[in-house]
């Protein structure tokens, strides 16, 4: 047989981030057997190698080196935390490598060699508001993040995005706070405060990671309920559910592109692979998890199209490449390499599932850069010849700083 | 002791070159002078009224009771401890109460503990090399080089203490007594104006006692000399002076005949058949 | 909005006008079978409809209904369109039982079941239902609760039979919260005077609608509203620091609850533990056994922790030192470096071993929520817990070392090993027991922080360091400071907080410490005397 | 009391005791002596487990082999133990420090006995004072009262005159005479000050470089002797 | 001379030799072996082993300080990131209009974040000099300032170590604000060139593992320089009595800031050669944890010997390098235990077992006479 095609999986097993990242390296692991159990791809097996940079940002950076120059893998899977993503970035560009990022980010970038699964903040944050804005009649914001870029960016944005849509300046409250923080009772309480105005009060969480479980619980006990002040929130997923009492929170929010809940054939299917493939009846599926499975979906198909694992060759292959999501609807790797999402609004339940109580009619595409940062918004992104540009200025017609990364 | 006081001054080729590492003013009276000095721990009062005054050249003898505050009558001196109240001058020109524990030891008041200190990790010799009187700023220290005539002298001390053999030992294995004798010789080494010297003898023998004697008072003259020390067999063979301490202040002063007959000093420290 | 006032409306006309004759009507099972339907086919706006009729029906059976329906369990089986009740929704087969007749039907996959979707605004109006037709139950903590819930919810219909409750209600609280409720809507409806029966209330609704009518069109309303306004946020000031402080004690008390064990291990016998942390996540991750242990009786696993979170932490440490500190004598500075190995191994163990997910610590019911000292001033009852848990082992880690042999040995073996083992004090004894007690102390702190906090690997890692730096700002070796250091530490933090925001604020805090303790060397409460200064 | 026979020890490569044979005699108080760093507190270091020997072996009452007991079990045969530097406890307050004692009491007494306090009054007024706070000679006191608590059948001094105001050393030396007298204590001095050594020793022992190089009764010890051995 | 005075000693010459020669060796296999020769040194591993060297340096410093001085900073991380900043500032200023926005001033996260102007503290880093003085400086001066606050009140032992860490913990949470102007937790990464020099070529990354082999010689050199001096002597009077020393006259606190300050600014060199090498900083380099973990680097080499921190810090870091790549779920496993082992079985370190060695062969040489002029 021919040699295999090594699929690097660059996620932490250790450190702060292992939590979030373990299951997306099994998530690969699983997909890859069923790929081989199928016959693989080409008639090639697929052959994983997994390394670990233990939430180390320069050791991603070191990893990736070692994952395209040592193991010379055709394609990665990885990086949850933007700044790993960064750190990674100039290697896989410097080596020409492929990387599947599946989880939502920040948006404000966008790279020949980086294919961004996730939601970027025009497919999650933006659609949320709308929601909360129309459907439930707030009119007073709480922007809550943890202190790093993602937060900021998005805040930034939904802040822009809610003054042009006529919000005062007094009717959004900003707040941050830094990672890990477990101390949110005088937070609550202001945000109490805040919401006692008179006017329907949200609060749009961009709090990552283990902060979350102390924050619902202090809403809890300080009796701020879903109808009261709802709370929506875009890092909250299944599997951060899994570890919180969710009984307090029924009524409370997230927007993702994915439930586990979703009413769906093929979901159903992917939860039993699951649930057999970690043997815990338990376990639970998330939305960067429907992320590598499209992005993984997307690398076979393009694999085949191309009929060969070139990087430059699946480059070119993979843009238009259109694979079923687990939510009933296609995914289509766009020419900025973001792809087509729907956008799902889910309510707590108190089995930690979320309830979809609304979603986009149809999918969005995910936008590079944002049109609401006086920065980019003039930017675009299109990697398709002959344009072969992540930073297109529509405005000078020049392709902005990276020409000659591009050419490199 | 004139081979000792050559050592000693052995870089000073004319007097007026001398570093002015110790200008203690000694023209006006004394080289230490204690006035009105209180110090209390938590309410107790270790040192009381406590006044004292030390000659240019004295050999002066501490003794008194345990607890008396004869060691923190030193701890004051030496900027260890602040007093309460009180002043310490150490000849007219310095106020030892603005100063600390460097400027002191630089000013020349070298002290021997206690309980023996020595630097356990470093060797004997090198007690003895940071000992020395030397430009103790950093970069003079960082470029400081083992000049043949340091060497001697420190062998020389060496010898005297009687740790030849222990040169290049960590101090930190010496015996108790021999660690006292190794802070003697960094006391040697370090030339101060004014020692002082709280119990050498303790845990020496009979002999090594006679020889501590004859080196103190050999001392004496040049440098001032303060000892505290509770063997009075010692103490008599060196005293000139003595003063008692009982509960912080003096309790009597004058010459060993006299303070071992004075009733009181019988009754709190000497004990009837001393 | 105004159909879920006429229908509340209704309701409550239902309610107190038939009493619990209406309540043992019954719809048929089939009228009812199709209204269930009707609820799973509808849109949204059309389910609040069916809601209504639902309430309206009067069946004995209908609050199960609306409940299940709020609850997300309610489903519709795909094939046939029968409407079920999921009495069990985890994993992918689910226990369901009929909506009508109540009968278990078994398991059924979750393929073969469409729930019936529930949103905040229907989930609302059943609560509005549900209240309504609670202010005539017996408990007057539950009528509280309903009229609570009309606070600024009234309507035109409601109010005739809000002031008619308002006649028999004889429990003071839930007639004030009636006359609010009544007083807000009337303020609604443009009457000045009511704006009287407002100014005192401190309720977060009562806010709301004074500032609505502070911005009203008639001056007059407006003026009033600001007067009574300006005087409610006179009282809330008060009630605001009196927060604070609360908050900075119940902080304070956690860093001291993960303090005081390393005050132990680290302040008394000097061994710089980095594991720490570790023996805090084993505490926590007993609790959380211990819940598995007994599902459904979360308040009685807790307690059970308690015991079991100290054993376990305290056997983890009896097998540290044995393996490894007991080596170390001497070597202070070295039990970093071990202890650190041991902390990445026992993280390691934990995420090998359980997962490397967080792990669900339910709050018992006697825990959660909080108690109202006024409309402004709740105390959230997991950190008044936490508070009085933390004093109590203090308490009794103070009895242990003033009172017990222990205490002096401890002491002794710690300042002058050679000298204690002469004087007949059982060194290695000594130092098993004070580090498990020190351990156990630990898994203490866990069994408390799993109620506020993540149990997960990384739990210990976030608290060594806030550990470390309480028991030396008190000054090492010194309980007293450890407790007084943790209360301030968490004070300060929360004072500067609102005004600084979290992340500052923990700078500042940070700060202080570094430069407090250039004016005091040695911590809140140095070790004083010769031997100290050395 | 106590018999040493061929006893070796080393720090390390240096070989400090040398085949050393010692006799102490129940009921008298025998005094070692020699001059500084002979191995006198190493010797008795070894006596109470804090070195550990090479070879030989030390018998305690007849009966017990010493060397093969832990150091805590020494004490509770009976040991009490003065080290040379003293060796407080420094930040337990006096009481404290007299207390550690208690343990291996006897009959189990949880109050320091009177004794002590009477032979040391300054202990009983600095009860609550931390013993590092002391000054040199009442901490001396404060270690010697200590070993005194637990009432020990073989009392170890290692030089308890040292810093001490005369007149309370010569208490010390009274009371150790009494002791032997009446309760039948056996003691094990070291000291230097051979007055002291003659007016309360039975017996005499000189350590030089490691050996025992003369051991007699107290009268033996001859100027000749001390020339040889004592001085420098 | 002090710094010439440890070229005489063995294990010095020793050490360098060994240094010299293993960047020599690598530079040789790796530009002369053909790429597929089993014995060809990749870019990727020249690029480790310049990582490596980096944590020894820093090591070495922290030896300096906790070995010699008796004081243990859990915050050394500090003076790493700031040295690691200044150099990652200049990198960025040489990014000028590459960035993804395209302006020629402002760094890209500037740019998102709406800046307009570079703020004060960014002005100058554009120029190599300014950025490579400011890497000795920044550190150097937070130090001074530090550390004059901290001897001077003589804060010591646990109460200097808490604080240190107290001090990282601070600046990682400042750090990792957005508004201090520093990219916030991304950091600052994406860089281009070093002094003309492309960091993406293979060249330039051999260059820059030969800088810090050199700098990590006079690293070295000036900490044995210092040690051996008398200076190193009174550090570790200091360390052990330090109240002893100041009786003799010895300034205590000025001595300790002096050998703080020199080995801060080690650190800060470390630093700097690190960003280049591993192509971002931000601020986890100042979590307290990494802090700890050079620490355990040291202890585990041996500590007070400057060479066993070398050995302890490249040892962890190869054992992490290749556990996490061995088995990458249980090489905690593997490292913890590590830890553990040595404590227990080899009290000084390794470098305490190549002592023991040398012991039996050569018995002591006593500092005393190294010091001969
Ligand atoms: N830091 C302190 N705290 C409390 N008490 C102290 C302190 N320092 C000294 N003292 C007390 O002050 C008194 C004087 O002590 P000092 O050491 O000066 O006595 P001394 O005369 O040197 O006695 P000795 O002859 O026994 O050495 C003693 O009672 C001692 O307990
Ligand atoms: N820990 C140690 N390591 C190595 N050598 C040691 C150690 N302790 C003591 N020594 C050496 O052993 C010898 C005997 O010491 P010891 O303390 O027993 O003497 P000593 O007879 O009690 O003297 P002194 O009269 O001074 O108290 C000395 O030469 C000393 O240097
Ligand atoms: N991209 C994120 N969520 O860091
Ligand atoms: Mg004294
Ligand atoms: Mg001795």
């Amino acid at each position: 047989a021919e040699d295999p095609i090594k699929v690097g999986i660059l996620h932490s097993l250790s450190g702060t981030m292992a939590i979030s990242e373990t299951a997306l390296k099994d998530t690969m692991l699983m997909l890859i057997e069923k790929q081989n159990a199928e016959g693989g791809v080409l008639g090639r097996k697929l052959e994983p190698v997994v390394v670990d940079p233990a939430s180390n940002w320069p050791l991603f950076a070191e990893r990736a080196r070692e994952l395209l120059e040592k193991e010379k893998v055709d394609v990665i899977f990885g990086n949850w935390t933007s700044v790993s993503r960064k750190s990674v970035l100039p290697v896989v560009e410097e080596l020409n490598g492929l990387l599947f990022y599946p989880v939502q980010y920040e948006g404000e970038e966008s790279s020949e060699n980086v294919f961004y699964t996730g939601a970027a903040p025009n497919q999650q944050a933006i659609p949320a508001v709308d929601y909360l804005k129309n459907e439930l009649g707030v009119e007073r914001w709480v922007l809550a993040g943890t202190d790093y870029v993602y937060p900021r960016t998005t805040n930034r944005i939904l802040e822009t995005y809610l003054k042009d849509q006529g919000v005062a300046d007094a009717d959004i409250m900003i707040n941050y706070t830094p990672f890990g923080h477990s101390d949110w009772q005088a937070i609550v309480s202001d945000i109490k405060s805040f919401g006692s105005a008179g006017k329907k009060t949200a609060v749009v969480s961009t709090i990552n990671g283990d902060a979350n479980v102390p924050f619902y619980r202090e809403l809890g006990n300080q009796g701020v309920s879903a109808s009261d002040i709802p709370v929506v929130a875009f890092s909250v997923g299944e599997q951060e559910l899994s570890g919180i009492d969710t009984a307090p929170l029924v009524g409370h929010l997230a927007a993702w592109n994915y439930f586990m809940s979703v009413d769906n054939e093929a979901n159903y299917d992917f939860i039993d692979a699951w649930v057999e493939f970690k043997g815990d009846e338990k376990a639970v599926t998330n939305d960067p998890m429907e992320a590598h499975y499209i992005g993984f979906n997307m690398y076979v198909e393009a694999v085949k199209k191309a009929g060969t694992t070139d990087v430059d060759a699946i480059k070119d292959a993979i843009i238009g490449v259109a694979v079923p999501n687990l939510t009933g609807g296609i995914a289509t790797m766009m020419p900025n390499h973001h792809i087509t999402k729907p956008v799902l609004i889910g309510e707590i339940q108190d089995n930690g599932q979320f309830s979809v109580v609304w979603e986009t009619p149809s999918t969005v595409a995910g936008d590079a850069w944002s049109d609401f940062l006086p920065g980019s918004k003039d930017l675009i992104s299109d990697w398709r010849a002959p344009l072969r540009c992540g930073n297109f200025n529509v405005v000078t017609g020049k392709c902005g700083g990276s020409a000659e990364v591009a050419s490199n | 002791m004139s081979m000792f006081e050559q050592l000693t001054n052995r870089d000073q080729v004319f007097e007026f070159l001398a570093p002015a590492a110790s200008p203690v003013d000694v023209r006006h009276g004394p080289i230490l002078y204690l006035e009105d000095v209180n110090v209390s721990f938590d309410g107790f009062k270790a040192i009381n009224n406590l006044n004292l005054t030390i000659d240019d050249g004295e050999l002066r003898c501490i003794i008194g009771p345990n607890g008396a505050g004869k060691t923190t009558m030193m701890d004051i001196i030496t900027g260890k401890t602040r007093p309460d109240t009180g002043s310490v001058w150490f000849g007219s020109r310095h106020n030892l109460l603005t100063m600390n524990e460097p400027d002191i030891a630089s000013l020349g008041i070298g002290r021997k503990f206690q309980k023996p200190t020595v630097f356990e990790a470093l060797t004997v010799f090198e007690n003895l090399e940071l000992a020395m009187a030397t430009d103790k700023r950093i970069f003079p220290t960082l470029t400081a080089i083992m000049k043949p005539e340091y060497r001697d002298r420190i062998d020389e001390v060496l010898e005297m203490i009687k740790l030849k053999t222990l040169r290049d030992k960590p101090a930190g294995i010496l015996s108790h007594g021999q660690k006292q004798w190794l802070e003697i010789g960094m006391l040697l080494m370090q030339k101060p104006r004014l020692l002082l010297v709280d119990e050498p003898v303790a845990g020496m023998t009979e002999q090594e006692m006679e020889r501590t004697a004859e080196l103190l008072t050999s001392l004496a003259g040049k440098q001032s000399v303060v000892v505290v020390e509770h063997d009075m067999g010692f103490v008599r063979s060196i005293a000139r002076k003595v003063t008692v301490l009982h509960q912080g202040s003096v309790l009597a002063e004058g010459t060993m005949d006299q303070v071992s007959n004075d009733r009181e000093v019988i009754k709190v420290y000497l004990g009837e058949e001393a | 909005m105004s159909i879920f006032r006429l229908l509340a409306g209704l309701a409550l006309a239902w309610c107190l006008a038939l009493g619990p004759a209406v309540a043992t009507a019954q719809v048929q099972d089939d009228t009812a079978q199709t209204l269930l339907q009707r609820l799973a086919e509808a849109s949204n706006a059309e389910k609040s409809k069916v809601l209504k009729q639902i309430a309206e029906s009067g069946d004995e059976r209908a609050r199960g209904w609306l409940e299940a329906f709020a609850g997300g369990r309610l489903a519709t089986v795909k094939s046939s369109g029968y409407v079920v009740l999921v009495t069990s929704n985890t994993g992918r087969n689910w226990q369901v039982a009929s909506a009508v007749t109540g009968d278990s039907m078994g398991e059924m996959s979750r393929r073969d079941l469409d729930s019936i979707r529930v949103n905040n605004a229907l989930r609302s109006q059943v609560e509005g239902i549900l209240s309504v037709v609670d202010l005539s139950v017996a408990d007057h903590r539950a009528r509280s609760a309903a009229a609570r819930h009309l606070l600024g919810r009234v309507d035109t219909v409601m109010a005739p039979l809000i002031k008619e409750r308002l006649e028999v209600e004889e429990n003071s609280q839930v007639r004030d919260l009636l006359a609010n409720a009544l007083a807000i809507h009337q303020l609604e409806q443009g009457d000045i005077n009511a704006i009287e029966q407002l100014s005192g209330s401190l309720n977060s609704r009562v806010r709301a609608a004074l500032n609505n009518a502070a911005s009203s069109d008639d001056p007059a309303i407006a003026a009033a509203a600001e007067k009574a306004l300006a005087s409610i946020e006179q009282k809330l000031k008060l009630n605001k620091a009196a927060e604070t402080l609360y908050f900075g004690l119940s902080l304070g008390s956690v860093l001291v609850l993960a303090a005081i064990g390393l005050a132990i291990t680290f302040g008394v016998m000097g061994v710089i533990n980095m594991a720490h942390g570790e023996l805090i996540m084993l505490g926590a991750y007993t609790t959380w056994g211990m819940q598995q242990l007994f599902p459904g009786q979360p308040g009685l696993a807790l307690i059970l922790s308690i015991p079991a979170g100290f054993m376990v932490a305290a056997l983890a440490g009896i097998i540290i030192e044995r393996s490894v500190i007991q080596h170390l004598k001497g070597r202070p500075l070295e039990t970093l470096l071990a202890t650190f190995g041991i902390s990445l191994i026992l993280q390691q163990l934990v995420r090998t071993v359980i997962s490397p997910l967080n792990r669900t610590v339910v709050t018992p019911e006697w825990m959660s929520g909080s108690i109202m000292i006024n409309e402004a001033l709740s105390l959230t009852l997991n950190r008044l817990y936490v508070i009085g848990f933390a004093l109590v082992v203090f308490a009794g880690l103070m009895l242990i070392m003033r009172r017990t042999r222990l205490g002096l040995e401890v002491r002794a073996v710690t300042q002058n090993r050679a000298m204690a083992r002469s004087m007949g004090i059982k060194a290695t004894k000594v130092d098993i027991m004070t580090f498990a007690l020190g351990s156990g102390v630990a898994g203490l702190a866990g069994v408390a922080l799993s109620q506020i906090t993540n149990v997960g690997p990384n739990l210990g890692q976030n608290y060594i360091i806030d550990s470390f730096m309480v028991v030396v700002f008190g000054g090492v070796g010194n309980l007293w400071g450890t407790l007084v250091a943790g209360l301030t530490l968490g004070t300060i933090n929360q004072v500067l907080e609102p005004w600084a925001g979290a992340v500052l604020a923990k700078i500042m805090v940070l700060v202080m410490i570094i430069l407090f303790i250039q004016k005091r060397p040695r911590g809140l409460f140095p070790q004083k005397g010769r031997a100290a200064e050395g | 009391m106590l018999k040493i026979q061929k006893l070796n020890q080393y720090y390390g490569e240096s070989h400090t005791l040398w085949d050393l044979d010692l006799d102490i005699p129940q009921g008298q108080c025998t005094c070692v002596m020699g001059r500084n760093g002979v191995g006198k507190t190493t010797l008795m270091k070894c006596i109470m487990g804090e070195e550990t020997t090479k070879s030989g072996s030390i018998e305690f009452a007849q009966d017990v082999e010493l060397t093969k007991k832990r150091i805590e079990d020494r004490s509770r045969l009976g040991i009490g133990y003065v080290p040379q530097g003293r060796q407080i406890f420094p930040l337990l307050t006096v009481e404290e420090n007299l207390r550690t004692g208690l343990a291996v009491r006897k009959d189990g007494s949880k109050k320091i006995p009177e004794r002590v306090y009477e032979l040391f009054p300054v202990l009983k007024e600095m009860k609550h004072r931390r013993g590092g706070d002391l000054s040199g000679g009442q901490q001396q006191q404060l270690a010697i009262g200590r070993a005194l608590v637990i009432e020990p059948r073989l009392l170890i001094l290692d030089e308890p005159g040292e810093g001490i105001q005369p007149n309370i050393v010569a208490q010390i030396g009274e009371v150790i005479r009494k002791l032997i007298e009446e309760d039948g204590l056996t003691v094990l001095l070291v000291e230097q000050k051979l007055p002291f050594a003659r007016k309360y020793a039975d017996r005499f022992a000189i350590l030089d470089r490691g050996r025992r190089v003369a051991e007699d009764e107290i009268a033996g010890l001859t100027d000749e002797l001390i020339k040889k051995h004592l001085t420098v | 001379m002090w710094l010439t005075r440890p070229l005489r000693e063995k294990s010095t010459q020793i050490f360098l030799g060994v240094l010299f020669s293993a960047l020599i060796v690598v530079t040789f296999l790796h530009l002369f072996m053909p790429q597929d020769s089993a014995l060809h040194v990749s870019a990727y591993t020249v690029t480790l082993l310049g990582k490596y060297l980096c944590y020894a340096l820093l090591a070495v410093a922290v030896d300096l300080v906790w070995g010699y001085l008796g004081i243990l900073s859990l915050g050394h991380g500090a003076f790493f990131a700031l040295g690691g900043y200044a150099m990652g500032m200049y990198l960025m200023r040489q990014i000028g209009d590459r960035g993804v926005y395209g302006d020629p001033v402002l760094p890209d996260f500037m740019v998102f974040l709406n800046w307009d102007t570079l703020p004060w503290y960014w002005q100058g880093f554009d120029m190599a000099w300014f950025a490579f003085i400011m890497v000795l400086l920044a550190p150097g001066l937070l130090a001074l300032v530090f550390g004059f606050l901290a001897f001077r009140s003589r804060v010591t032992g646990v109460y200097l170590s808490i604080i240190t860490q107290a001090l990282t913990f601070a600046l990682m949470l400042a750090f990792f604000r957005n508004e201090m102007g520093f990219g916030g937790n991304n950091g600052l990464t994406d860089f281009r060139d070093i002094l003309g020099f492309n960091l993406r070529s293979d060249a330039t990354r051999l260059g820059l593992f030969i800088a810090t082999g050199i700098a990590l010689a006079i690293g070295y050199l000036i900490c044995r320089g210092i040690v051996t001096s008398k200076l190193g002597r009174v550090s570790v009077a200091c360390r052990d009595a330090e109240a002893r020393t100041r009786f003799l006259g010895y300034r205590v606190e000025r001595v300790q800031l002096f050998v703080f300050v020199v080995s801060a600014m080690l650190a800060g060199v470390a630093g700097a050669l690190y960003v280049p090498q591993v192509g971002i900083i931000n601020p986890s380099e100042f979590s307290p944890l990494f802090s700890i973990e050079i620490v355990v680097w040291v202890a585990l080499g041996g500590r007070a010997t400057l060479y066993g921190a070398v050995i302890g810090a490249i040892l962890v870091n190869y054992a992490k390098t290749v556990f996490t790549g061995v088995m990458p779920d249980a090489w905690l496993f593997a490292l913890g235990a590590l830890f553990v082992l040595v404590t227990v079985f080899l009290p000084k370190g390794i470098a305490g077992l190549l002592q023991k060695r040398k012991k039996a062969k050569d018995d002591d040489t006593a500092t005393g006479q190294e010091a001969t002029a």
